[in-house]
């Protein structure tokens, strides 16, 4: 029984969208969105399973697999679908194009799901490509002018990634002749291709998750897709591009200047995201770059796990991609609940964003602060360690700047109440985000509980954020910071872009004129008028008379 | 001495194939319209007597007839090897679909003048004679005689419309040809005054290399040449070829050039083997190359689909002579003997196919549209889609491309002359064979083009016609798809030198 | 004699009909209709048959002597059934289609003759057993496509079929130099004996391989050799089909699969180091293809384009010259097909019902032909690479076979060559399914609107666009493109 | 000594003939060099008979009188053609005169 979950898990959704091919179920399409993850919850629940290989006959022989750490991101994500599912039910209850949406909703399911499944390499690829361009219909579904313009720079930018995800892959598997993921990991530090490999799968998974400069369409893209899609997309989906990272790279064998620069350049995104996250006004892009910040913050850990060879470090950053995906995504769907409230309700709506939105920096008693412990061990006593303990300061800056930015889009009439159907799966994300981080770390070893609640523990979490909730306060009170463009680089280079492109353009090459008659026709021609001529032809007909002649008695 | 056959040996068919059509000719004289009806009749017969013929070569290896008993020197001999049995046969062939085809055009019903229709059938039956007595003689002066009774009989076909520009060409063919036999007769002269002896058999035993054969050769050559029409002597030809009614068109193209194309092979390959030399080789093959290219180029520009047709032939025939020097290369690599001979010979054969398709065919677009100019026959593909499918498959056969008579001619020329490494007479094959594509496809691009409205053509064409002509160029196919029985029939009493290679 | 009858009768299964159509009436709709149904239905029911009993191990053969020397020769094998099952199928989907599109149009028996005509010249192509017997069929499928391309019978077309043959009748005469110089060397050539070229000298090997790859290259359009093809997309929608994903194009590429596997031997083109340029060459025109695929603006002149850099995937596949890159090369063959096919077949039908001809003009297609548009789309990304789709699995093992070989370069050039097929493929699916059509508002669907054309239009390339998607989504069950592909490779590497 | 009397007729008939008929633009004058070159040829055979020995050689002049025959019904031919020419155009030059 536990064997099939995984294939029910997957093959749920795609079973849901094949049903919609029918009239019928098309009519209640949306109504499927909240229960086609419900599988996958299942199986995340019922546990680690081994290798499944029920498919050798999919794609180059498909095989499934669940540990622990995928459990988590498992289990997580699958919550935050449904809740997201059963939000978006509601929100786009009547409008244009909602089949559409489901459509491209059920296939990203799908793919977001199996990446975390997958135990070979090609089922991998399918399901992160699946993520990748399905949301793109996501991206774009509300057709506007800021819409399509996001989802170009992220399908460019998705694209870009998947090719060298690719390439990746096919380093990996030609050099470990497997295309089971375990193997061929542990193969990769001996691959003549090894740098390259790794070369190509950071930069695949790193646009994924957001690394900078690989970002710039984050920031763009979660914004502009509608609310519950936004949700998913920075609650699941980069969760891929992490997920990925921890799979593919070596951890076992430890790659020390490879971790150290992968360590820096998350610690760099996570300052970054917040540095410009602050400049913001529009609450989901503040949040979009909260998300470029804190998958910096685990690519970080990812990194030192990898200088050190550390490969334990699954079960930290898997808490706190379970933390962060439910969240950031019941964040998300705050932002359309606020939308949809007025001045008059808007007290409680606020209070409870408050609580999710500074449990990211680490809030101690949240979900958040325990994702923060789990990390402190891996991520060592180094100066990394350091500096990614003060990024729960700077989440909190960003986090307290996105609290008012998202109490100036309440409802415009006061009395305005948000409609049920969104305000419940809300409430379901937010208590999961509380509670899953605890269940999962009183899962562990034992003692947790008293660790977490340990005073001095608690102390060392709570003054960054109160020193990062006050620095906010003072940077609103006395700072005018400039207001920068969403995407930060990716003005730059779309200027670029508009320039180089007529470049790029082939000229028009005008067809040479054609010629009436050539040369030898007419020479020809002229010949044949000469050979007709009577004395012409007599004189032609001595002549090879003589030349056989000639060739007969002369030449052997 | 060769073996004589008895006249128990066998039924002289060999005596039949060249009086049945020469006493046609004498009785359908006083018949007048009636002539019409005896060839009708005898022209199967003659098919019938053909395959027979074929058939005792077939079985009984060469055959040979002494006429009245008299042996060479003294007597005159009749010789049918492979050779002349696959060219009987295909005359026949030819001309059964030509017969078909002109039944209906060279018809005089009652009151109406009867000239042409008596010439034609007359003149049709006396060209077959001549060709079969050209096809199965082995003995140069009746060989001469057959020529020039093929002249004879030509000439006025050529001339059967009795327009100002088909007379003077008649006249330019006459006088050509009239030259080349004297030439050839002096050469006989020369070579019965040296050995005593114009048979065939007994001078390949006598001639040697000396002065008298090599003139004898020369002038010899020159006027089968120049009766063949191998460039720079075709002068004559493609107003001639192109001014005849469809059907004497066809024949003229399709086989009196044959004739002599045949008589130089025999020449060199039967008669004179000793004498002839790879440089004598590679000169006829040289003309043969100019012909090709230059047929080719010139077919490319005409503007009147005859005449398109017409300097195919010119181009074609230049195929034939690069057989002389391909002639025994290279066989160690290949399964078969005597290659280039068999190919160039499958290509005389091949060619006659098609070009008596593509000649027939042009008439019939010249009758529907009232006129032959390739660029002003829009439309007529639809009107006589099976005429233009035989066009498209006779130049099929012309372009040396499968499934076709003259792809496996070609085919066993190239590989010969790649084996030989006479690698140049292959790429000569190759310009050709695009040359070619590039004349048929013009010829055929009006043809298949949308109009409008649909043509219909201004006269219309009988059926038997347009089944006469597809079954013609269906036949040059057939050569490419089975071509196993002619190829094997042509190895029958095959020269010694096709093997070897001249000189 | 079961075994010798077999191939005839699949030759024949399109041969007959050819003639029969030929000489039909013009009005004889059904008759005609009837007849190239069964035909195509017959040639399937064979294919099966045979499919089953060649992967057991049997191999047919029919031997026909010529002349001495010159045998035709028809022998199934694995590699000739997977092209012949690939014509077989995508023939009867493009009868279906092309009765359709040309609904009540002129000359149809001439054109349905020389559509089966065509047929059976591929399918002679594919079963022949020697070198001659494949230039016999390369030359009839020249031939009988001509009438095909200037069917319309308007002076673009004309130009367009004179550009054809003037490119196809010089490629042939260079492959027909190329086997009479070989064969005056070694005699007749057939594909089973292998090592026959073994004793030739380097230069004359080097020779002889340009000649006949450089005369099956001008099929294949390989770049400088491809301006026929583009040229040629002025025929009616089925013929495109024919020419880009049946018949022509793939007779090239089979071409070279043969020469390379079956007349100089991996092993030899290896040690000769010819495999190199010829995948260097490859590489150029998947390249070049796609970037001159980018600036057309007319749709079925992009499709052209795209073919151009696709099917140079098969030669590359092969002339890397390692089992992994092979078995790419030749489930490209299928997979190509399949794609390619499906999107002329959409291209046909955009443009018959809703006269779409233009890149600009796809605005919201997907929402007035959903169906079609569906399968546009999954073909589209079957090009780009995207699993599950066929078009995944080929540059995967041309990639990861390619980096067996050891030639890194090769998955540089796979990823340009994606991200190119994205960047002119995806702005039409874009377009179709993200832009409202014209004299919509934006975010306005209402799919009670959608007007699919005749179900002959619709159903062919949602049947392909289907098998595409199944080729690679199933891709690993022994019977799929890529397992037969493996049994050809495993086979002729003797794995 | 006739033998080689003839035969140097015969030569030279031929010269004559073959330069008539290459250089004359008139039909007549090419049929009457056509006659000449013919009995050059004749001639020639004649000689070739008398070399035999006495009494000759019987064949050649078969031969002779069967080439007169044929050269005459040639004739016959050529000048019905050529007067079939001159009635339709008014000249017996069968070559198109602007060459």
């Amino acid at each position: 029984m536990t064997a099939a979950l995984p294939w029910l898990a997957l093959g749920f959704p795609v079973a849901l969208l094949l049903a919609c091919l029918a009239r019928p179920v098309r009519a209640h399409m949306l109504a499927l969105l909240p229960v086609a993850p419900l599988p996958a919850l299942a199986t995340a629940l019922s546990g680690p399973v081994g290798l499944v290989e029920e498919g050798p006959w999919l794609l180059l022989g498909m095989a499934l697999a669940l540990d622990a750490t995928g459990a988590v991101f498992l289990g997580a994500t699958a919550l935050l679908w449904i809740a997201a599912g059963a939000y978006a039910a509601a929100y786009l209850r009547g409008k244009a194009l909602a089949e559409r949406f489901a459509a491209f909703w059920l296939l990203t399911l799908t793919g977001g799901l199996g990446v975390f499944l997958a135990a070979d390499i090609v089922s991998f690829y399918l399901s992160f490509a699946l993520v990748s361009l399905t949301a793109y219909g996501l991206v774009v579904h509300e057709e506007t002018a800021r819409a399509h313009r996001a989802a170009f720079i992220y399908i460019l930018l998705a694209l870009s990634g998947e090719i060298c995800l690719l390439l990746g892959f096919m380093l990996l598997a030609a050099a470990a002749d497997s295309l089971l993921i375990a193997p061929a990991v542990a193969a990769l530090p001996d691959s003549p291709w090894r740098d390259l490999t790794l070369l190509l799968l950071v930069a695949g998974f790193g646009l994924k998750a957001g690394l900078v400069p690989l970002h710039v369409w984050l920031p763009l893209a979660h914004p502009a897709a509608p609310t519950p899609a936004s949700a998913v997309l920075s609650g699941a989906l980069v969760k891929a591009g992490i997920f990925g990272l921890l799979r593919f790279l070596p951890l076992e064998a430890g790659m020390p200047a490879w971790g150290e620069a992968l360590a820096l350049a998350g610690l760099f995104t996570a300052f970054y995201g917040v540095a410009i996250g602050v400049t913001q006004s529009n609450p989901k892009t503040v949040l979009a770059y909260s998300t470029v910040s804190q998958m910096g913050l685990v690519t970080a850990l990812l990194g030192v796990a990898l200088a050190e060879a550390n490969a334990g470090v699954g079960a930290a950053a898997a808490l706190h991609a379970a933390h962060h995906a439910l969240a950031k995504g019941a964040l998300f769907l705050a932002v359309g609940v606020v939308a949809a409230t007025g001045r008059d309700r808007l007290g409680w709506v606020l209070a409870a964003a408050a609580v999710l939105a500074v449990a990211l920096g680490g809030l101690p008693l949240t979900g958040g602060a325990l994702a923060k412990l789990a990390m402190k061990e891996p991520l060592g006593e180094g100066y990394v360690g350091r500096l990614a303990g003060l990024t729960s300061v700077t989440t909190t800056v960003l986090m307290v700047h996105f609290l008012r930015c998202l109490a100036a889009t309440a409802a415009e009439a006061p009395a305005a109440a948000a409609p049920r159907g969104l305000v419940v799966p809300w409430l379901v994300a937010a208590l999961a985000a509380l509670l899953v981080p605890w269940g999962l770390h009183l899962a562990g070893e034992e003692g947790a509980l008293a660790y977490a609640l340990a005073p001095a523990i608690l102390w060392e979490q709570l003054w960054p954020v109160l020193l990062g909730a006050l620095i906010a306060l003072a940077l609103a009170r006395w700072v005018r910071l400039p207001a920068l463009p969403e995407g930060d680089l990716v003005v730059l280079g779309e200027g670029t872009a508009r320039r180089v492109a007529p470049l790029l353009r082939p000229p028009r090459i005008a067809p040479p004129p054609l010629r009436p008659r050539r040369g030898l026709t007419l020479a020809l021609t002229r010949a044949e008028r000469v050979l007709r001529e009577w004395p012409a032809a007599g004189l032609s007909l001595l002549a090879v008379m003589l030349l056989l002649g000639a060739s007969v008695a002369l030449l052997p | 001495m060769p073996p004589v056959a008895a006249p128990e040996a066998g039924f002289p068919w060999i005596v039949l194939a060249i009086l049945l059509p020469l006493a046609g000719m004498v009785a359908a004289l006083p018949l007048g319209r009636h002539a019409r009806a005896l060839a009708l009749l005898l022209i199967p017969a003659g098919l019938v007597v053909a395959l027979l013929l074929a058939a005792q070569v077939w079985r009984e290896g060469e055959v040979t007839y002494a006429l009245g008993g008299w042996t060479p020197p003294l007597g005159i001999a009749l010789r049918a090897d492979g050779f002349s049995a696959v060219m009987v046969v295909t005359t026949a062939v030819v001309l059964l679909g030509v017969a078909l085809f002109a039944q209906s055009s060279f018809r005089a019903p009652p009151g109406e003048e009867t000239r042409a229709a008596l010439l034609f059938w007359a003149l049709l039956l006396g060209l077959w004679g001549a060709l079969n007595a050209a096809f199965l003689g082995n003995d140069l002066f009746n060989l001469y005689v057959a020529l020039e009774l093929l002249t004879l009989a030509a000439v006025p076909m050529a001339s059967l419309e009795a327009r100002a520009e088909t007379l003077a060409a008649a006249l330019r063919y006459l006088f050509f040809a009239l030259a080349g036999s004297v030439l050839y007769l002096l050469g006989a002269v020369l070579l019965y005054g040296a050995y005593g002896t114009l048979d065939i058999t007994l001078l390949a035993e006598r001639a040697g290399p000396e002065p008298v054969t090599w003139a004898a050769a020369a002038l010899m050559t020159a006027g089968l040449l120049a009766k063949t029409a191998l460039f720079p002597l075709h002068l004559w030809l493609p107003p001639a070829h192109a001014g005849a009614p469809a059907a004497a068109s066809a024949v003229l193209s399709a086989l009196v050039v044959k004739a002599s194309f045949f008589l130089v092979l025999r020449l060199w390959f039967d008669a004179l083997p000793g004498v002839m030399t790879a440089a004598a080789g590679q000169l006829l093959a040289a003309l043969g190359a100019g012909a090709i290219l230059f047929g080719s180029v010139l077919a490319l520009h005409q503007v009147r689909m005859k005449l398109l047709v017409a300097y195919s032939t010119v181009a074609q025939l230049g195929y034939l002579f690069l057989m002389v020097p391909l002639a025994g290369g290279g066989g160690a690599a290949q399964p078969w003997d005597a290659g280039a001979w068999s190919g160039g010979v499958l290509h005389a054969v091949s060619h006659a196919f098609a070009k008596a398709a593509m000649f027939l065919a042009a008439g019939l677009f010249l009758r529907a549209a009232g006129h032959d100019r390739i660029a002003e026959l829009r439309g007529m593909g639809a009107a006589l889609p099976m005429v233009t499918l035989a066009f498209g498959l006779a130049g099929l056969s012309l372009l040396g491309l499968p499934p076709s008579g003259g792809f496996i001619a070609k085919w066993l020329l190239l590989t010969t002359a790649m084996a030989s490494g006479q690698w140049w007479w292959a790429l000569v094959m190759f310009a050709g064979g695009l040359l070619a594509a590039g004349y048929v496809f013009r010829a055929l691009t009006p043809l298949l083009a949308r109009t409008e409205t649909p043509v219909l053509p201004g006269r219309p064409v009988p059926r038997h016609q347009q089944w006469a002509v597809l079954g013609l160029a269906l036949c040059s196919v057939a050569l490419g798809v089975a071509p196993l029985m002619p190829f094997a029939l042509l190895q029958v009493g095959r020269p010694e030198a096709a093997e070897e290679g001249i000189g | 004699m079961r075994g010798a009858l077999l191939p005839l009768l699949v030759l024949a299964t399109s041969l007959v009909p050819a003639v029969v159509i030929f000489f039909l009436s013009e009005h004889a709709w059904r008759t005609r209709t009837a007849i190239n149904i069964a035909g195509a239905v017959g040639k399937l029911a064979l294919v099966a048959y045979m499919l089953d009993s060649v992967a057991a191990g049997a191999e047919y053969e029919l031997r026909f002597p010529l002349v001495p020397g010159l045998d035709f020769l028809l022998r199934v094998d694995a590699l000739a059934l997977l092209f012949v099952t690939l014509s077989a199928a995508l023939w009867l989907l493009t009868t279906i289609y092309a009765i359709a599109y040309l609904g009540e149009g002129p000359h149809q028996s001439r054109f349905f003759g020389f559509f089966s005509l065509c047929v059976a010249a591929t399918t002679g192509i594919a079963l022949s057993g020697s070198l001659i017997t494949f230039f016999i069929f390369y030359e009839l499928l020249t031939l009988s496509t001509w009438p095909l391309v200037v069917h319309r019978g308007d002076g673009e077309s004309f130009a367009a079929g004179r550009k054809y043959l003037a490119y196809t009748l010089g490629g042939s005469t260079s492959l027909l130099l190329g086997i009479v110089w070989l064969e005056g060397l070694v005699g007749p050539i057939e594909f089973t004996r292998h090592g026959t070229l073994a004793g030739l000298d380097s230069a004359t090997l080097g020779i002889c391989f340009l000649l006949l790859v450089g005369g099956l290259a001008v099929k294949a359009a390989i770049v400088p050799l491809h301006a026929w093809l583009p040229a040629a997309m002025v025929a009616p929608a089925p013929v495109s089909a024919l020419l880009h994903a049946v018949a022509v194009v793939k007779a090239g590429a089979f071409g070279i699969l043969r020469v390379v596997l079956d007349v100089f031997g991996i092993g030899l083109v290896q040690a000769e180091g010819l495999g190199v340029p010829l995948a260097a060459m490859a590489s150029l025109t998947i390249l070049y293809g796609s970037l001159r695929a980018l600036a057309q603006d007319d749709i079925k002149r992009r499709l052209a384009f795209s073919t151009v850099s696709q099917v140079s995937y098969i030669t590359l596949g092969v002339a890397l010259a390692g089992p992994v890159a092979a078995v790419g090369g030749l489930v490209h063959l299928v997979h190509q097909g399949l794609m390619k096919i499906t999107l002329f077949f959409c291209a046909g039908a955009l443009a018959e019902t809703l006269h779409i001809h233009k890149v600009g003009e796809m605005d919201g297609a997907g929402r007035r032909m959903p169906l079609t548009m569906l399968a546009f789309s999954i073909a589209a990304l079957g090009m780009i690479g995207v699993p599950p789709v066929a078009g995944f699995v080929s540059k995967w093992y041309l990639g990861v076979g390619g980096l067996q070989a050891g030639q890194v370069w090769v998955i540089f050039v796979l990823a340009g060559s994606s991200l190119l097929n994205a960047a002119y493929f995806l702005p039409l699916v874009y377009r179709a399914w993200f832009v409202p059509p014209p004299g919509e508002r934006a975010g306005g669907w209402t799919p009670l609107l959608a007007r699919e054309g005749h179900w002959g239009l619709v159903l062919p390339p949602v049947a392909t666009a289907a098998v595409a998607l199944a080729a690679g989504l199933f891709a690993a069950v022994a019977l799929s493109p890529l397992g037969w592909a493996r049994l050809i490779v495993a086979r002729d590497y003797g794995l | 000594m006739t033998a080689t009397l003839y035969g140097l007729t015969g030569a030279a008939l031929v010269g004559i003939g073959l330069y008539g008929l290459i250089v004359r633009r008139h039909a007549l004058r090419r049929l009457l060099a056509f006659n000449l070159l013919g009995s050059g040829v004749f001639l020639l055979f004649g000689a070739v008979a008398e070399r035999a020995g006495p009494g000759g050689d019987p064949v050649p002049h078969a031969m002779i009188i069967t080439g007169i025959v044929v050269a005459l019904a040639a004739t016959a031919l050529g000048v019905a053609l050529v007067l079939h020419l001159a009635r339709e155009t008014g000249r017996a030059e069968p070559d198109p005169p602007e060459g």
